[in-house]
């Protein structure tokens, strides 16, 4: 309670925490409603000028502009938080088992991890897109599979030092197996920086798929995200400059929330831990 | 030169009605001090008592936000509160105000080259030529007693002990010369026998350059020594000063009164346990710590923490394991119950040899231990709140009821001195002091035969320490339980412990009851580490500094074993009823 | 030293290996296979398609392929490039040195500027400086820099016209040619760069800035830039190092978006299109040059490491 | 030289503001023009693309070549004739044709270039026209004497010269012995083009410099093949993937000539400084629909969904309204487009709704297959799922990578329905063969299309040949194997200082008849 009044008094965590709600209630909104179908195409009104009708115009397939970044945001924000899941709670469950059973498991894990690391997030995309057939769920592994490797190496870590601490040598004085004292001891105190990671990875994942959706391997058209919405902007740029500026605004503004959000939960949370805001990792 | 002899006319350092002020509230308050010329003035208080900023606010160095609010700092003719020039501070410092840290693991640039870090100094503030800078540096190398002092300057910090760091600090400060040398806790990190070392050398040193010195100190025993005159802080305030005898004799303040007493512990009262067969016995423990060359895998250095040790308590004993950091005493603790693997010995608790047990014996048996940590700020997890954290230490007691268990935490925290309420609060909340509490009431909750105690009150101020120790006598006296208690602290074991263990490098040099371990001491280590730790005794005129000067035993020509010598043979020699002794090889000892 | 070098490389074998097989798996596993490709449209008759085929030594059972692959890793040759006919190695180097100019370019740029201006930062903490050093980066933070990248082509390139925006001209070749195609796409690198070290200079100098030696460097009456670059920098530098090392190899191992945008012949580029043109010799051979890249890179920077970080050893 | 005067044009147009044709002072005889992939290489009919194809088009000539009604028309042939039976050919060849290396070109050197491409060593996919593979097989192809060459054929095969005109096999392209190594591994190519193979640095660009003694026909030019009187003295094709970028360099002046999108051209129109050139091709756009889907398998179902879509909206879209519906596969500029080809099934909503319901539809999933590749795959499928929907199916899009969308296209598998294009077949059968027949990739198996397909290859009869279209024509509108959209159009961007420039409906660019003003 108390922690989130001294995260809202600062400016960071305020104006953060204001432009994420606003993107999710847009992303929540456009989920269910939109002023026109995003996916309606208007071969006879194109590349419309903004107006009361348009508010941001149309495309060039004379669909609306706002519904399309509206259901974008959905879209986009629905699998930035659905590749959260799977390596926040595999990164975390190796990263444990790693960071308290050392020995080979650590070593081979780490290993794996290097592996993963030396292997362009692109091609895991393409890869897992052509595997599981062009749609989202390709692009949420591909991100998912990408991003596993960091959330284990910070939860491996923190496991580590939190283990030094003598309270875990008082649980093992007690008789506590280590699994009790791994789950009630530890792990709570991982709490921190796993949640500042997050925050900031939602960022990183909503950068990477627009970039992927950028060289045509993200979520597969007609379906808007902000990365595709931009990709099929980016003929038009020079005539209409509008469609590419919006969908960057868009994920400018996303992104930002979530740095500033997540800057602040790390002041708050664990200020030692160098986790950097957003940034491509493709 | 000339400066100096008009300096010495009138006071050097002249502080007047001192505050300073973090944000809106006040670390010091109305605080006024002199320093004569060449005298050494000790500010003592506990932590929190703001003497370390005065320190500070000397060199204008106070860490954001924290700022001289009222009053003036005269140094010399310098203004130092209201300088007339950005740069009249900057050469102030180092060239006449030298300051010496707490931490000489922290205070030398990690990055840089001892002896680049001794020359920047020098060639700011002196047009001396490298060639001379170098010189002087050697000199003053060799001033701090280190010797090849040439090889010393192109090594990095980390690659010296804490003592060597800080005798290094001391050289690199001195070397300009100042009038005035600040020392902020400059020893507290150090072992005992370092201390002294350490101590006697800037003393040495500050004479030579006729220096005059600010010692801050939490620990009077240690400043008393080295003393002209003693200030107390207590809160930001000063409370008393004046010359150290009559400090130490007739203290006006009460808090003065507390800290000495704080600071002379008592008369030793240890807790001897019940005859009859030990209640845990260590027979030829040895732990060895293989650490891992980086990047694992390829070879490793084996380093011998413990070796070769036995040693027994009676149920209900007190036992003391003594020795300065690194000589293994906590190792033998954990190894004792299970959290440093032994590669050889055998621990033998209540007749039985623990590692013959079946799992779940040895787990019953091993419950009947428990353990009291240094660190009250790691050794309780800040997720939990108080009460969990006691009650977990029930949580194998199948009997109990839950209501049950809740009523043995309130009595706990009432036996070890808290409230009851304080069971829902999360250990942030609590005081060092309280944190031990809270440690030592889930040690006890479940009943234990043996309490290892590691350290348990090094972390803590002094007048805290002393509550603590009283806490554990009278926790004793309730529950009967035996202790090994683990300390570098001589005085601390003094007071509960009936026989004493020393530790150097891994191996027990002497053993005996603590009353003749401090009357007729064998070995000469132990000789060393006793003559190292002063301490305050009631004298005719009141308290003053007790030098526990040893008789010289020249007439000893017993070959003694040496831990620097590791790899002579080793050999423990009963020289009269529980006192042993170790010497090389079969050297004999006359009883 | 030499020990270490050799040791780490060999360490990092078995992740090689590792990243090998995943590799092939990945590759082989996209539908479509060259000889299609080639083909496109026109797949005229099957003979045809299995001529092409048995060509590319695609009628093979795959581990019979992938023995075939690494067993001519293992002598030294990576292959022919379907679609060029180029040695793979060769081009791999060709395009690796455009990727690498662009990039160590950009890093370059990025340290020059953001070091200093993260000490600057820190050493006026929470002043108004500090405050517009911390919004600018995360506002740059947040912008996508291909998207930053696309901007700065229309507005150069199309709309005022002043730098060219296709292709790339090495610099070995013609140097004033190849700076003005440099520009861009070293600026949209660098920014995200000097956002990142920025902010991470500057947390690292606040975090160094309160240990006692600072304040005893200021006790020796060090003037306050000496304090900074002497004893500030050496020691803030270092996590930054880590962080640029970390940066540098994803980047080296091809910036694809920035490649893309620019389309800059680099090492990113060719692992799009060898991907779209399923040409697996170069595809192959490219994901494990990067992977070599990883490697190397983070030797390097532990290297590096020991200049401002006298504990550690390279044993 | 040319690297000198590409600075001053570099600086220059580093220091103009704004968008003024800072190409207008561009080296004189230097044309820059994009690639939107590197060559395969340089060996034509092996080591070969379409894309490749037009590089080789400007260096290597084969015996006859396609005009730009794509007639077949003599090219290093002088003249040729057939025997009675059909089963000859003998090509008399031109005298003083000199190859780059200043030799003059044989009948030797014809027949070692045909057995390189159609011989049994061969590397080239050409080979399989002619060794019987798909049925025709060539007996025997030798030199007579120096300037006669003489082909003979196991059968009749009307499009035997139609074959060996292919862009694919550089017109069985005629290449001097010294192209290849001793080991008869490739070098680089010799031929007899009024360009020769210059400077490729890969991933970057791809230079063809003049060739002075080239020894042109009289004729005008015609198609591919008449005279060539080559100006420009290089040809600089820049790698360019991205369409947009192509066109930013256009406009900034780094390029003379790109290839753009309808969307691109209308924009370029009315610039200053710019010029567009609009053809339609005869690459055809179509929707394939799988003959092995049993949604499909009604006529009705496939009926209303030709009659649902309206290929003229669509054509207009994706070119700004500079391209109009040709539904047939036979290409507008054939000889063989006659009224009959003209028609298709109109576009009428209700029509297809009451065709719907006598098939008994409900809802079946239509999984409509494209990809988003230069070619509006992705815009075709895009409306025409909307207009499916309009009329009532369930029309999904599923936007695949090329790879994948080819690999369904081979296996006939994953789609329902697809964009699609297919490039240039300058004989009307062909028109027809490139989609029927029993593979599993064909859209149209009914065995009386096949053989009536297979008689067009055959019937050396031209009116035969007409009303063997013209039924094809008429059986494709009532059984739609596919729904046909048009004849692409092609959009050439270039700088008003290009002259000369003409594209045609092969869209294979002819460098040789670019001039450069001033």
């Amino acid at each position: 309670m108390t922690f989130f009044a001294r995260l809202l008094s600062k400016a960071n965590g305020l104006i953060g925490a204001l432009m994420l709600a606003i993107v999710l209630f847009t992303a929540c909104l456009g989920a269910v409603w939109t002023p026109y179908d995003p996916l309606k195409s208007d071969l006879l009104n194109r590349f419309a000028e903004p107006s009361m009708a348009h508010l941001f115009g149309t495309d060039m397939f004379g669909r609306d502009v706002l519904s399309r970044l509206m259901r974008g945001a959905w879209v986009s924000v629905s699998i930035g938080l659905s590749t959260l899941v799977l390596p926040v709670a595999l990164g975390t469950l190796f990263g444990a088992a790693a960071g308290y059973f050392r020995g080979w498991f650590d070593r081979l894990l780490i290993m794996v991890l290097d592996a993963l690391m030396a292997f362009p997030g692109l091609l895991i995309a393409l890869g897992l897109m052509a595997v599981m057939g062009a749609n989202r769920y390709g692009v949420i592994i591909a991100l998912s599979v990408a991003y596993l490797p960091a959330v284990t190496r910070v939860v491996r870590g923190s496991v580590l030092s939190i283990s030094q601490n003598e309270f875990v040598e008082a649980s093992a004085v007690m008789g506590n197996s280590r699994l009790y004292t791994l789950v009630v001891h530890i792990l709570p105190n991982c709490l921190a920086p796993l949640i500042v990671l997050t925050t900031m990875m939602f960022g990183w994942i909503l950068l990477a798929e627009s970039a992927l959706s950028f060289l045509g391997l993200g979520v597969p058209p007609p379906e808007p995200s902000w990365g595709n919405i931009l990709s099929e902007a980016k003929a038009h740029l020079i005539r209409y400059p509008l469609l590419g500026l919006l969908p960057g605004i868009c994920i400018s503004l996303a992104l930002l929330g979530v740095n500033l959000l997540g800057d602040a939960l790390r002041d708050e949370l664990d200020p030692k831990s160098g986790v950097a805001p957003s940034k491509e990792t493709i | 030169m000339s400066e100096l002899e008009t300096g010495s006319a009138t006071d050097l350092l002249a502080i007047e009605n001192l505050e300073i002020s973090f944000g809106p509230l006040a670390v010091v308050k109305g605080v006024n001090l002199t320093v004569k010329p060449g005298e050494v003035l000790a500010i003592v208080g506990e932590s929190g008592s703001g003497k370390s900023m005065i320190g500070r606010s000397i060199l204008g160095l106070l860490p954001a936000p924290g700022r001289v609010t009222a009053g003036r700092i005269g140094f010399g003719e310098h203004e130092i509160t209201a300088p007339s020039s950005p740069d009249e501070l900057r050469l102030l410092r180092g060239r006449s105000i030298g300051l010496i840290f707490q931490e000489p693991l922290s205070s030398l640039n990690p990055t840089m080259r001892i002896g680049e870090q001794m020359f920047e100094a020098m060639r700011l503030h002196t047009d001396l030529s490298e060639a001379q800078i170098r010189e002087r540096a050697i000199d003053m190398l060799r001033q701090v007693r280190l010797d090849r002092p040439e090889a010393l300057l192109n090594r990095y910090p980390h690659e010296f002990s804490g003592g060597m760091r800080q005798r290094i600090m001391i050289a690199s400060v001195m070397m300009l010369q100042p009038k005035l040398l600040i020392a902020d806790e400059p020893t507290t990190a150090l072992d005992a026998v370092v201390q002294r070392e350490v101590l006697d050398i800037m003393q040495d040193v500050a004479r030579a350059n006729e220096t005059a010195v600010i010692l801050i100190s939490h620990d009077l025993a240690v400043v008393a020594r080295y003393a002209d005159r003693i200030a107390v802080m207590e809160q930001g305030v000063l409370v008393e000063s004046g010359p150290t005898r009559g400090v130490l004799s007739q203290p006006q303040h009460a808090y003065t009164r507390k800290l000495l007493s704080a600071a002379q512990l008592g008369a030793p009262s240890p807790i001897e346990g019940s005859s009859g067969k030990p209640l845990l016995q260590v027979e030829n423990l040895s732990v060895d710590f293989s650490e891992k060359t980086m990047f694992g895998l390829f070879g490793r250095k084996v380093h011998h923490a413990v070796r070769d040790v036995s040693l027994k308590i009676a149920p209900g004993e007190f036992v003391g394991l003594v020795g300065e950091s690194g000589s293994g005493k906590s190792t033998i603790g954990r190894a004792i119950c299970d959290l440093a693997p032994m590669v050889s010995g055998r621990v033998i608790f209540d007749g039985q040899e623990l590692d013959r047990l079946s799992r779940s014996e040895e787990q019953t048996q091993r419950r009947r231990i428990r353990v009291v940590f240094q660190d009250p700020f790691s050794s309780l997890n800040p997720r939990m709140r108080i009460g969990r954290i006691i009650r977990e230490g029930l949580r194998h007691d199948r009997s109990a009821t839950r209501s049950e268990r809740q009523r043995a935490v309130e009595e706990m925290l009432e036996a070890v001195g808290l409230t009851a309420e304080m069971a829902d609060r999360f250990p942030h909340a609590l005081s060092g002091g309280q944190r031990q509490r809270v440690a030592i009431a889930r040690a006890l909750i479940a009943k234990p035969d043996l309490i290892i105690a590691d350290e348990p009150v090094s972390a803590l101020d002094v007048t805290v320490q002393a509550q603590i120790l009283a806490l554990f006598k009278r926790l004793q006296a309730d529950y009967g339980f035996a202790c090994l208690f683990i300390s570098h602290d001589l005085h601390i074991v003094e007071q509960l412990c009936a026989r004493l263990y020393v530790l150097h490098k891994g191996r027990l040099m002497e053993e005996a009851p603590t009353p003749v371990l401090f009357a007729e001491p064998r070995h000469p280590y132990t000789r060393r580490l006793l003559s190292a730790s002063p301490r305050l005794e009631q004298g005719k005129d009141g308290l003053q500094l007790a030098e526990t000067e040893l008789a010289d035993n020249e007439g000893d020509t017993v070959d003694y074993f040496d831990a620097l010598r590791a790899d002579e043979p080793y050999r423990l020699v009963e020289t009269d009823a529980g006192h042993r002794v170790a010497v090389r090889g079969y050297a004999e000892i006359a009883p | 030293m030499y020990l270490f070098v050799v040791r780490r490389l060999l360490m990092s074998i078995p992740t090689l290996i590792i990243v090998a097989v995943m590799i092939f798996c990945l590759v082989r596993a996209l539908p479509g296979d060259a000889a299609i490709m080639m083909l496109g449209g026109n797949i005229d008759d099957e003979a045809t398609l299995e001529m092409m085929r048995q060509q590319l030594g695609l009628d093979q059972p795959l581990p019979v392929q992938f023995v075939a692959w690494l067993r001519e890793l293992f002598s030294g040759n990576l292959g022919i490039s379907v679609l060029t006919g180029q040695p793979v190695g060769a081009l791999l180097l060709d395009r690796f040195s455009v990727t690498a100019t662009v990039v160590l370019l950009a890093m370059a740029s990025a340290l020059i500027v953001s070091v200093p201006l993260g000490l600057l930062a820190a050493h006026r903490h929470n002043s108004r400086t500090d405050y517009a050093i911390v919004v600018l980066t995360i506002l740059k933070l947040s912008m996508p820099s291909f998207w930053v990248g696309l901007m700065l082509l229309v507005l150069f390139g199309a709309i005022l016209g002043w730098l060219p925006t296709v292709g790339f001209v090495s610099l070995s070749q013609d140097f004033g040619l190849g700076v003005t195609y440099l520009i861009l796409p070293v600026t949209s690198l660098a920014l995200s760069e000097i956002a990142v070290m920025t902010r991470m200079m500057r947390a690292g100098s606040l975090e160094v800035m309160n240990r006692d030696y600072i304040t005893h460097a200021r006790a020796k009456g060090l003037p306050e830039r000496q304090v900074l670059w002497r004893h500030v920098f050496p020691n803030a530098f270092a996590p930054t190092l880590t962080m640029v090392g970390i940066a540098m190899a994803g980047l080296l191992a091809g910036a694809a978006v920035t490649e893309t945008v620019f389309t800059l012949p680099g090492l990113g580029k060719l692992l799009v299109d060898s991907i779209y043109g399923r040409d697996y010799p170069v595809l192959q051979g490219a994901l494990l040059f990067i992977a070599l890249i990883y490697v190397v890179t983070n030797l390097l920077i532990d290297i590096a490491y020991t200049f401002f970080d006298p504990k550690v050893r390279l044993t | 030289m040319k690297k000198n005067t590409r600075i001053f044009a570099t600086l220059f147009a580093a220091t103009v503001i704004g968008c003024a044709p800072a190409g207008a002072v561009m080296a004189q005889s230097v044309v820059h023009m994009a690639l939107n992939a590197d060559i395969r290489g340089t060996n034509p009919g092996v080591t070969r693309d379409g894309n490749t194809d037009i590089i080789h088009a400007q260096f290597v000539e084969g015996l006859v070549t396609y005009g730009k009604n794509f007639e077949v028309i003599p090219m290093l042939a002088d003249s040729y004739d057939v025997s009675e039976d059909g089963l000859t050919y003998t090509f008399k060849l031109r005298h003083g044709v000199k190859f780059h290396n200043g030799e003059e070109m044989t009948a030797k050197e014809v027949e070692w270039s045909w057995n390189r491409l159609a011989g049994e060593a061969s590397e080239s996919h050409c080979k399989n026209y002619f060794n019987g593979e798909n049925g025709l097989k060539v007996v025997s192809a030798k030199a007579i004497d120096d300037y006669t060459f003489e082909i003979k054929l196991d059968r009749p095969y009307a499009v035997f010269l139609a074959t060996i005109a292919r862009f694919d096999c550089g017109s069985m392209g005629v290449l001097h012995p010294d192209s290849v190594n001793a080991d008869g591994s490739w070098n680089a190519p010799i031929g007899t083009g009024p360009y020769v193979m210059g400077e490729h640095l890969p991933g970057r660009y791809v230079e063809l410099n003049r060739f002075a003694d080239y020894v042109s026909r009289d004729e005008p030019m015609n198609g591919l093949g008449g005279g060539k009187h080559a100006e420009v003295d290089t040809l600089h094709f820049d790698i360019v993937s991205e369409g947009a970028v192509a066109k930013t360099a256009l406009m900034a002046g780094d390029l003379d000539l790109v290839a753009l999108d309808a969307m691109a051209a209308s924009e370029l129109k009315d610039q200053p400084g710019f010029k567009v050139d609009i053809t339609q091709s005869a690459v055809w756009d179509t929707y394939l629909l799988n003959p092995n889907d049993p949604v499909l398998a009604d006529v009705r179902i496939r009926q209303a969904m030709a009659h649902a879509i309206d290929p003229n909206q669509i054509m207009a879209a994706i070119t700004e309204g500079f391209g109009k519906a040709s539904p047939s596969p036979v290409p507008p500029m054939s000889k063989n487009f006659t009224e009959v080809e003209a028609e298709y099934p109109a576009y009428d909503v209700e029509l297809a709704k009451t065709l719907m319901k006598e098939a008994g539809y409900n809802g079946e999933e239509i999984k409509i297959l494209a990809t988003r590749r230069n070619g509006a795959y992705y815009e075709r499928a895009l409306m025409a799922q909307a207009m499916l929907m309009d009329a009532g199916f369930n029309a999904t899009l599923e936007v695949v990578e090329w790879g994948t969308q080819l690999e369904a296209y081979r296996t006939g598998e994953g789609y329902t329905m697809q964009s699609f294009s297919f490039s240039p077949r300058l004989h009307a059968g062909l028109s027809f063969e490139m989609f029927t027949g029993d593979d599993v990739r064909k859209a149209w198996q009914d065995p009386e299309a096949i053989a009536l397909v297979q008689e067009s290859l055959t019937t050396r009869d031209p009116e035969r040949l007409q009303a063997i279209i013209d039924e094809l024509s008429r059986r494709f509108n009532e059984q739609v194997p596919a729904i046909g959209l048009g004849h692409r159009m092609l959009f050439t961007g270039m700088s008003d200082r290009i002259e000369g420039f003409e594209d045609w409906g092969a869209g294979v660019l002819r460098g040789w008849m670019l001039r450069t003003s001033n």
